[in-house]
């Protein structure tokens, strides 16, 4: 197990170099650059290359790399250039933010999904496996921004129960807090419960027809022992990582949830950087969502390996 | 027979006209029909059949645990006097586990990966009896103890990845018992496990049903361990009850021709070596309604013209004693033994037997050594010595010869076979074929070497692509030898597939429409269709019922005989070594620790995994008295180290000697040789497991 | 008293007013600094941190005198120097202020005294005390310029307590402000909902009082609530269709022609604005009193921009690429307006979105037909001469149009000493600019915001300021 | 093979589902009641009626005929994406699967760099770097979707690898490129299609995002995506605008789902004759 986390670890330090390289890459490719950018509408050559000099945009590429990646290596992510503020505090907050989108989406996601999942494998055929089948297609049929537009003109709109967009401080109160929360957890919700119902499903079919199971029967167990002890447990294995994996997805960043519930995380961070053409912002912000996607990817698999005796005691012995 | 009549005991169990069908989509499947049975208590009846015949299906009708669309549709099931079919759900589920337990076949995927073994086996004790997870805790570790495991508290508190397969099966034994239930139902307990395990398994159930007074329902298709543990035996083909009676009785005098079919086709270590053996033509019935004649009769050679317009009434002696038979012609067969063409008439030998084998061998193997996963890696904690697969062996294979490896499962018998084909390449040592190294041909492209060895594998259904034909796969060696004339080459097809006994016009088949033993009869044509000199065959009849076996084995002597084939036989059956093989490699941890003739190494001296490996053998009335069983330890050494592999199981070690040095190797005569440190004397000394044989084979086969 | 909760559609860059470019950028400003001069509701000029100016005869030297006693937010008086350090960040190319071309008439400038700062410029400029009411001109401290973008410190009505960048930007009323008894609130908090939904949900819901340059579909709704209210003012912020002069069809003015009389300025107020603003010829709205009326607002004339193209060699019309910043609703609603009503004249219209990046440094000044849009200036002059004149900043990297008979205008018109004069010249220009037509402006757009009735003492600025000085919440 | 009586049911309904889509992407131009892109001021913002049955929009456009001829640019989107990913992906998974080594790994590697980004994150890089454009949003979602192609083409591969009649291949001396092709390839596509199929959902999803987020077809194409993004500050007065493009996108992605339900059912080997 340590074996494997460890070389899971050096995997994704390199991965994470490589995908560096090829941020900065990219985003020195990109058209427009931020010294016109400062400088506003026709500017002068002469401005920009002032500006270009002052941010040491003239530098060769390989030491404004070098200057870059030693300075993340320190932990400083540098200067956004159109916020003119450090970037580490700005990007913390919206990842704290698109957390706390995350972990409430995912909690949700995962109750909701896997006990519709399970009873539609139990209740396999019947009216309430139809049920979800059903209603889990509908979820997966409408891109999410088509259900968030919904949600905004059903509970914003016409029933003005919700608030459709912002973010309140917990600070300010538990419940406007928790109100700008609804819509884009539910939006979130219905795209993801869809795949973890369909996901439980399958797999505890899977399960359900195993001879550990007709064992369990065998032994004369009730049919909730079977299901909850013995089908639950193995069949919760690749749902759990599916689950983590779309846990690094929402962290890093739904963009288009984001942008329609105006909801200031790292999503809609990323689009207002490209959009500035904030060079060191775009390069921050797109390495540390890929690093908590990784890192979320990663928990994924070490988790499964956990929660799988047999992988956490083969790891032990070899 | 008493000389008093007592009161016969009411049946424990008493099945009754059971009619079972599977319904889905494509139709319905009549699985079972009109079966009945009784079991007594403290008797331990064997069902027997081929498979598909429906032997699980009633098992799973007793515990209520039909799957799949599975529905009883007529019949009692009368346990202690109550018709469990009229019992609600819950009411079954009640009896489940506390006083009818069962053990089914695969012991590796019947214990729950997630959870401790220990819990698993309390789970009916908490439900039934009311223990307290402490209680069942303290009882748990009694019941380990009961079915033999020396370590309980340790077991109790393993997953079961981390326990062996004879471990985890008596864990399930143990699970059973807990609750001490009066009847056991065993479906195949033993069928996933080695020989050796599966022998000290089989000792544990019997003495375990003896303590208890146990009643069981015992599900197999090995008639040797049917004959070990049970008292009576019910035989089962196509769903329909064929034959009934005391285990004796049936497997010595079988009275239905089905049954004296299956007693016929099974190879036997003391039959005659080197004859054909009886098989029952045609594959098992696929029932789809109620029967209107006899199911027995499209492969039954007595079969007339009634057989086969009216249905079969069981037919009782009216004594009262168990036996009864389903076939009208039963009194007048009585005598006579199932039809062998060939019987008495011993093979022909043919131009390249033993003979060829003194001259230039065909496939010289030299201290071949495979080791797998180990790894060089840049990251220290990654760094791998490996599984040591095979370790350090030699041995060559004649012309013409047939060479049987034995040995239990991950003892390296396939890695053997691959490393002879160049499909793997060997850690160190060389694999010679016709005096050149496969290996370097391979890797320097040269294919033509490598197409004169060709191999015959056990999953018939695997080795052959689905998408593609018969025919087409077939055709495609043909293609790469340069036969350019389509016309001429599907004439070769069709020949080949003739050689093998398959009509012509499976050319234009898929796999998926053929039987087990088609697609293995396919399977040999198609490695015949390179012309080769030498076939490995792993497993290659391990997996299919007894009658097809013998089908199989029959072809491929054949082929040997007329086509003057060298085989490596690869098996763990070393009745079926014994039959096909004219030398035997026994192997333990990767390494050779006897060889020889075959004849020589079924007799002693015997290197004492060679003993055990004999003891082991189940065998049926007429083969002669028991001998005392070696029962081996469950412990699998880690192969590699640098004693003897088999020291940590040995029972005659000798002490530290033995696992701190390589054993010598004896040779008597004939090119048998034993690797080990009990002198050869002493070794010698043992009484023959197999005494019948001792003069059989005086000249070396 | 109270909190009042605004919403600005889009996201703040910056907090330094040097640097700001954008409408939400310039709430900000208003909110948290003063100017030395402030453009009044009326557009006129009026004092702010100047109590007075004075100018010379020649318009060459002016001199402005202080406010005693005014504050910046970390307790320092002001002085005449953070106005000479201010100005001298503008001018500094550097900085990158898109005000530095305003202040590039400035030759010299010196601080008399703690309270009197002179300037002296190249050329007579009647309007330079409007450019002190410019949003990039408003007065910093000059020992904290390095922190202004995130840390703004001014001597406005409100001061800065955090900026959550996407977020929102909370200010906190300023005991010490200048203006006794203002402001009246106690705190505002400015939100980031660049959705428009979002924000009219928001402002039913009660949980916005204010939404700052309400979109335009949104206003019918508002209107309908009788809880809300609706504020609008005409402005001189306009989109223009721009042609550049230098690049082929367009370098012939009967090109040019055909293009504006082809387009119908009410239809395409019609559809880009929903009808939220006023035609015009030039960036002088109809509501400003040198406004030409005898000129008569094109009707969208097909035929006989036919004929016009026709005589300059393109009798069966030509294809042409327009370009449109992404995500400005109106400008690209305005392209596709000219697609359809170009299209009777036999033009074909290409509309592309362009990423507003790209659009700034790709497109603006460089592609040869393009949408794009202007802010209201503080002065008449600024809002004209740099488009018109040939030297005219935005004009040379705008649509290089060059006429001496208008430079000669502009030129006068800087430096008329009478309304009468003023008013008289800048009738011509905008007959000469409909005549030459170097790009065509079709509209004006009105300055509206949406509020809760709640909101008292709100006025919409013509120049979208935010000014919450008498704005109180109940 | 196809007995048309076994055919699955989610088959059935999927094309039944898909088919006028198909036909309204090739033929929608010529079916639609207007121009696409006819704007009429005078009629802008109508609910549906009998002139515009499904409305129009703030331009007055028609919103039946712009979703009818907008459902070639979103299926188009998918289906181009999909098919790039199929044709880059699965040549480099059968390179990684079958040789493995120094080459499989590197191939291996470079998808795993791959796909440390988020897709919409990879899409939005992608096009980031030049101005969008609608065949650049497909390249962009192809590039995003070759990992998982490779990683199941390559995972197939194994699996195949293992199974013993490529071993019989290699025994009788077949070259790599005829077990790649002849052998592996044809066990291959039944599970590749399924995936595809799946695939193509995605792809239009994401295709629909990056319309969305202006990243993709641009204006005045009436491709789904976008023309919600349009709608958006409509949605109150004239949700129909978003909800016609909406539901023909919800068919789009239900017909597709159901038909690689349907063709998993079809392919099932368990499914394929006697077994
Ligand atoms: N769930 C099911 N659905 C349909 N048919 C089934 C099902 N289970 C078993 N069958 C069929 O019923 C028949 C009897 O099967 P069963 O498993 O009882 O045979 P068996 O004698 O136990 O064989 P084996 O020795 O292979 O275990 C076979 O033809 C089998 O194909
Ligand atoms: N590809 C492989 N990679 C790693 N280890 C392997 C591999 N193949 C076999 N082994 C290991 O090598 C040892 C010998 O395996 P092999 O398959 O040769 O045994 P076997 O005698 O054929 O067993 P069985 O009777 O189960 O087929 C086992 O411990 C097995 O786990
Ligand atoms: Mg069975
Ligand atoms: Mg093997």
């Amino acid at each position: 197990m340590l074996a494997y986390t460890l070389t899971r670890l050096v995997y994704l330090a390199l991965v994470l170099a490589v995908m560096s390289v090829l941020v900065f890459l990219v985003t020195q490719a990109m058209p427009g650059d931020v010294a016109s950018m400062i400088a506003g509408q026709f500017a002068s050559k002469e401005v920009v290359d002032a500006i270009s000099v002052k941010l040491g945009l003239d530098q060769p590429l390989i030491v404004q790399y070098g200057r870059w990646a030693a300075g993340i290596l320190q932990g400083d992510l540098g200067r956004s250039l159109v916020l003119e503020q450090p970037i580490a505090p700005i990007l913390m907050e919206a990842l704290a933010r698109s957390l706390v989108l995350a972990v409430v989406a995912l909690v949700v996601v995962a109750v909701v999904g896997i006990a519709l999942g399970v009873l539609a494998a139990v209740q396999r055929g019947k009216l309430a496996d139809q049920l979800v089948s059903g209603v889990s297609y509908l979820g997966i049929a409408l891109p999410d921004f088509f259900w968030a537009i919904l949600l905004v003109l059903v509970f914003g709109s016409w029933l003005k129960l919700l608030p459709t967009g912002g973010y309140t401080p917990i600070a300010e109160g538990f419940l406007p807090w928790a109100s700008h929360l609804v819509l884009p957890v539910v939006t979130l919700v219905l795209m993801l419960l869809a795949r973890i119902a369909r996901l439980t499903r399958s797999s505890m079919i899977d399960v359900l027809q195993t001879n550990y199971v007709k064992f369990a029967r065998a032994k004369g167990m009730p049919e909730s022992v079977v299901i909850l002890r013995h089908a639950l447990k193995n069949a919760l294995l690749p749902t759990i990582t599916v689950l983590a994996i779309d846990f690094g997805l929402i962290l890093g960043g739904v963009v288009v949830i984001e942008t329609i519930f105006s909801y200031p995380g790292m999503g809609r961070l990323l689009l207002f950087a490209i959009q500035r053409h904030d060079l060191p912002l775009i390069q921050a912000t797109i390495l540390i969502v890929s690093a908590a996607y990784c890192l979320a990817n990663l928990t994924a698999d070490l988790l499964y390996a956990f929660v799988n005796p047999k992988i956490r005691h083969g790891m032990r012995a070899s | 027979m008493p000389p008093v009549t007592l009161p016969e005991p009411a049946p424990l169990l008493d099945v009754r006209g059971l009619t079972i069908s599977y319904g889905n989509a494509r139709g319905t499947l009549r699985a079972a029909s009109d079966v009945s049975f009784a079991i007594r208590p403290g008797e331990v009846m064997g069902l027997v059949g081929e498979s598909g015949s429906g032997k699980s299906t009633i098992a799973m009708a007793i515990l209520d645990l039909l799957g799949g669309g599975g529905r009883v549709e007529s019949g009692e099931i009368l346990f202690d006097g109550t018709d469990l079919r009229k019992l609600p759900p819950s009411g079954r589920r009640a009896l489940r586990g506390d006083r009818i337990a069962a053990v089914f076949q695969d012991p590796f995927t019947s214990l729950n990966p997630a959870l401790t073994v220990g819990r698993q086996i309390a789970e009916p004790l908490i439900q039934h009896k009311g223990f307290s997870p402490r209680q069942a805790a303290v009882r748990v570790e009694e019941l380990l103890a009961e079915v033999g495991i020396r370590d309980p508290r340790r077991v109790a508190a393993a997953y079961p990845h981390e326990l062996s397969g004879g471990m985890q099966q008596r864990a399930l034994i143990a699970t059973a018992l807990g609750c001490e239930p009066k009847l056991l139902i065993l479906d195949e307990p033993t069928t996933a496990l080695d020989v050796t395990v599966e022998a000290r398994i089989i000792e544990l159930l019997a003495k375990l049903c003896d303590s208890h007074k146990l009643s069981a329902l015992f599900v197999s298709h090995n008639l040797g361990i049917v004959n070990r543990i049970c008292e009576t035996v019910t035989v089962l083909y196509g769903g329909v009850v064929v034959e009934t009676g005391r285990t004796g009785r049936v497997l010595s005098r079988p009275a239905h021709p089905y049954a004296k079919g299956l007693v016929a086709a099974l190879p036997r270590i003391t039959a005659d070596r080197r004859h054909r053996l009886p098989s029952i033509p045609g594959t098992v019935a696929k029932l789809t309604g109620a029967p209107a004649a006899c199911v027995f009769a499209p492969r039954c050679p007595f079969a007339e013209e009634t057989c086969r317009s009216q249905p079969q009434a069981m037919l009782t002696n009216g004594d009262g004693s168990e036996d009864g038979v389903r076939c009208w012609k039963a009194g007048a067969l009585a005598g006579t033994p199932w039809p062998d063409e060939e019987a008495g008439v011993s093979r022909r030998p043919t131009a390249r037997t033993p003979t060829a084998t003194h001259s230039a061998p065909l496939v010289e193997v030299d201290h071949l050594r495979k080791i797998y996963g180990a790894s060089r890696s840049i990251l220290p904690w990654l760094r791998r010595a490996g599984t040591v697969a095979v370790d350090d062996v030699s041995f060559t294979i004649g012309r013409g010869e047939v060479v049987g490896v034995v040995g239990e499962s991950g003892s390296g018998k396939s890695t053997i076979g691959r490393a002879l084909l160049a499909l793997t390449e060997p850690t160190a040592g060389a694999v010679l074929f016709d005096g050149a190294d496969l290996t370097e041909q391979v890797k320097s492209g040269n294919q033509d070497l490598r197409r004169r060895a060709q191999l015959v594998f056990q999953n018939s259904a695997a080795s052959l692509n689905p998408r593609k034909t018969v025919g087409a796969a077939m055709d495609r060696p043909l293609v790469l030898a340069g036969r350019e004339d389509a016309e001429e080459r599907r004439k070769t097809v069709a020949g080949l597939l003739t050689r093998v006994g398959l009509p012509a016009a499976y050319a234009d088949r898929y796999p998926h429409e053929l039987s087990g033993g088609e697609r293995q009869r396919v399977n040999i044509a198609r490695a015949l269709a390179t012309d080769p000199d030498f076939v490995v065959c792993d497993e290659a009849v391990s997996a299919l019922d007894v009658s097809v076996q013998a089908n199989i084995l029959n072809l491929l002597a054949e082929l040997r005989d007329e086509m003057g084939l060298s085989y490596l036989f690869i098996t763990h059956d070393i009745a079926v070594v014994s039959h096909i093989a004219d030398r035997v490699l026994v192997v333990y941890g990767g390494t050779i620790c006897e060889e020889g003739p075959i004849g020589r190494v079924l007799r002693p001296p015997y290197h004492p995994y060679t003993e055990a490996l004999l003891s082991a053998v189940p065998r049926l009335a007429g083969d002669g008295p028991e001998a005392p069983r070696i029962l081996l330890e469950d412990a699998v050494a880690a192969p590699g180290g640098r004693g003897c592999a088999f020291a940590a199981r040995c029972p005659r070690k000798l002490g530290a000697v033995c696992d701190e040095q390589s054993p010598p190797v004896h040779e008597t005569a004939d090119g048998h040789r034993i690797a080990c440190h009990i002198p050869l004397a002493t070794l010698a000394e043992r009484a023959a497991v197999f005494p019948e044989l001792a003069g059989a084979d005086a000249t070396p086969g | 008293a109270g909190t009042l909760k605004v919403s600005v559609d889009s996201n703040l860059n910056t907090l330094d007013p040097a640097k700001m470019k954008g409408g939400q950028e310039y709430v900000a400003a208003y909110l948290i600094f003063n100017g030395l001069t402030i453009i009044s509701h009326d557009m006129t000029v009026k004092p702010d941190l100047a109590e007075r100016w004075e100018r010379s005869d020649d318009l060459k030297t002016w001199t402005f005198y202080l406010r005693k006693g005014v504050k910046f937010h970390n307790g320092r008086e002001l002085e005449a120097e953070d106005v000479v350090a201010t100005i001298a960040r503008i001018q500094d190319k550097a900085t990158g202020s898109t005000a530095r071309v305003n202040f590039e008439i400035v030759e010299s400038m010196k601080a008399l005294d703690p309270l009197t700062v002179q300037f002296q410029l190249k050329s007579p400029y009647a309007g330079f005390a409007e450019l002190f009411g410019e949003r990039q001109a408003r007065i910093v401290p000059r020992d904290a310029v390095d922190t202004l973008a995130s840390k703004p410190v001014g001597t406005g009505p409100f001061e800065f307590v955090s900026f959550a960048p996407g977020d929102r930007i909370v200010l906190k009323r300023n005991p010490a402000y200048f203006e006794p008894g203002l402001p009246k609130l106690d705190e505002v908090i400015v939100r980031i909902l660049p959705e428009s939904a979002a924000q009219v949900a928001a402002l039913t819901t009660g949980e916005l009082d204010l939404v700052w340059n309400l979109p335009l579909e949104a206003i019918d709704k508002v209107k309908a609530d009788p809880k809300l209210k609706v504020d609008s003012v005409p402005t001189s912020t306009w989109d223009g269709v721009i042609m550049n002069n230098a690049v082929k069809p367009f370098d012939d003015p009967r090109v040019r022609k055909a293009v504006a009389m082809a387009l119908d300025k009410q239809a395409i107020t019609q559809i880009a604005l929903f009808g939220n603003g006023t035609p015009t010829h030039s960036p002088i709205p109809p509501s400003h009193p040198y406004y030409n009326k005898d000129l008569k607002i094109a009707k969208g004339d097909p035929a006989g921009a036919k004929k016009l193209l026709a005589e300059a060699g393109y009798p069966n019309g030509f294809e042409v690429t327009l370009h449109t910043p992404a995500g400005r609703a109106t400008r690209e609603r305005l392209g596709l307006a000219v697609r359809e009503l170009l299209k009777p004249a036999g033009i074909t219209v290409n509309v592309q979105r362009v990423p507003f990046d790209v659009f700034l440094k790709d497109i603006e000044g460089k592609a040869g037909f393009y949408i794009d849009g202007f802010f209201s200036r503080p002065t008449i002059d600024t809002s004209v001469y740099p488009w018109y004149h040939s030297r005219g900043s935005w004009n040379t990297a705008l649509w290089s149009y060059s006429n001496p008979k208008m430079d000669t205008l502009l030129d006068g018109a800087r430096q008329a000493k009478s309304e009468d004069e003023a008013k008289s010249l800048y009738t011509q220009i905008q007959a000469l600019a409909v005549e030459d037509s170097p790009g065509v402006i079709p509209y004006v757009i009105n300055h509206i915001n949406g509020m809760s009735a709640k909101v008292h003492g709100f006025h919409s600025h013509p120049m979208m300021f935010l000014d919450l000085r008498n704005v109180s919440v109940d | 093979m196809a007995r048309l009586p076994d055919l699955p049911v989610s088959l059935v309904v999927g094309i039944l589902l898909l088919a006028p889509l198909v036909v309204a992407a090739v033929a929608g131009s010529w079916l639609a009641p207007y121009p696409y892109d006819e704007m009429n001021i005078m009629s802008r913002l109508q609910p549906p009626g009998a002139d515009f049955w499904f409305g129009t929009d703030e331009f007055g456009r028609d919103v039946f005929s712009r979703t009818l001829v907008g459902t070639g640019s979103s299926l188009v989107m998918g289906v181009a994406a999909t098919a790039l990913s199929l044709l880059a992906g699965v040549p480099l998974g059968l390179v990684a699967g079958y040789k493995g080594g120094r080459v499989g790994e590197a191939i291996m590697r470079a998808m795993d760099v791959l796909m440390s980004f988020p897709p919409i994150l990879l899409g939005i890089l992608v096009l980031a770097v030049t101005p969008p454009a609608q065949w650049k949003a497909i390249a962009a979602i192809g590039i995003v979707y070759v990992p998982q192609v490779v990683r199941l083409t390559r995972a197939i591969t194994l699996e195949l690898m293992q199974e013993e009649f490529i071993t019989a291949a290699r025994l009788r001396g077949e070259s790599a490129a005829y077990i790649l092709f002849h052998e592996i390839l044809p066990n291959i596509w039944p599970p590749l299609a399924v995936e595809a199929s799946l695939r193509v959902v995605f792809a239009i999803l994401l295709g629909a995002a990056l319309s969305f987020i202006g990243m993709g077809a641009q204006p005045p194409s009436s491709d789904w995506g976008l023309m919600i993004s349009e709608a958006r500050p409509f949605v109150e007065q004239a949700p129909w605008i978003a909800l016609c493009p909406g539901f023909a996108l919800a068919t789009a992605v239900i017909g597709i789902n159901l038909l690689g339900d349907g063709l998993r059912a079809l392919l099932d080997p368990r499914n394929t004759g006697a077994h």
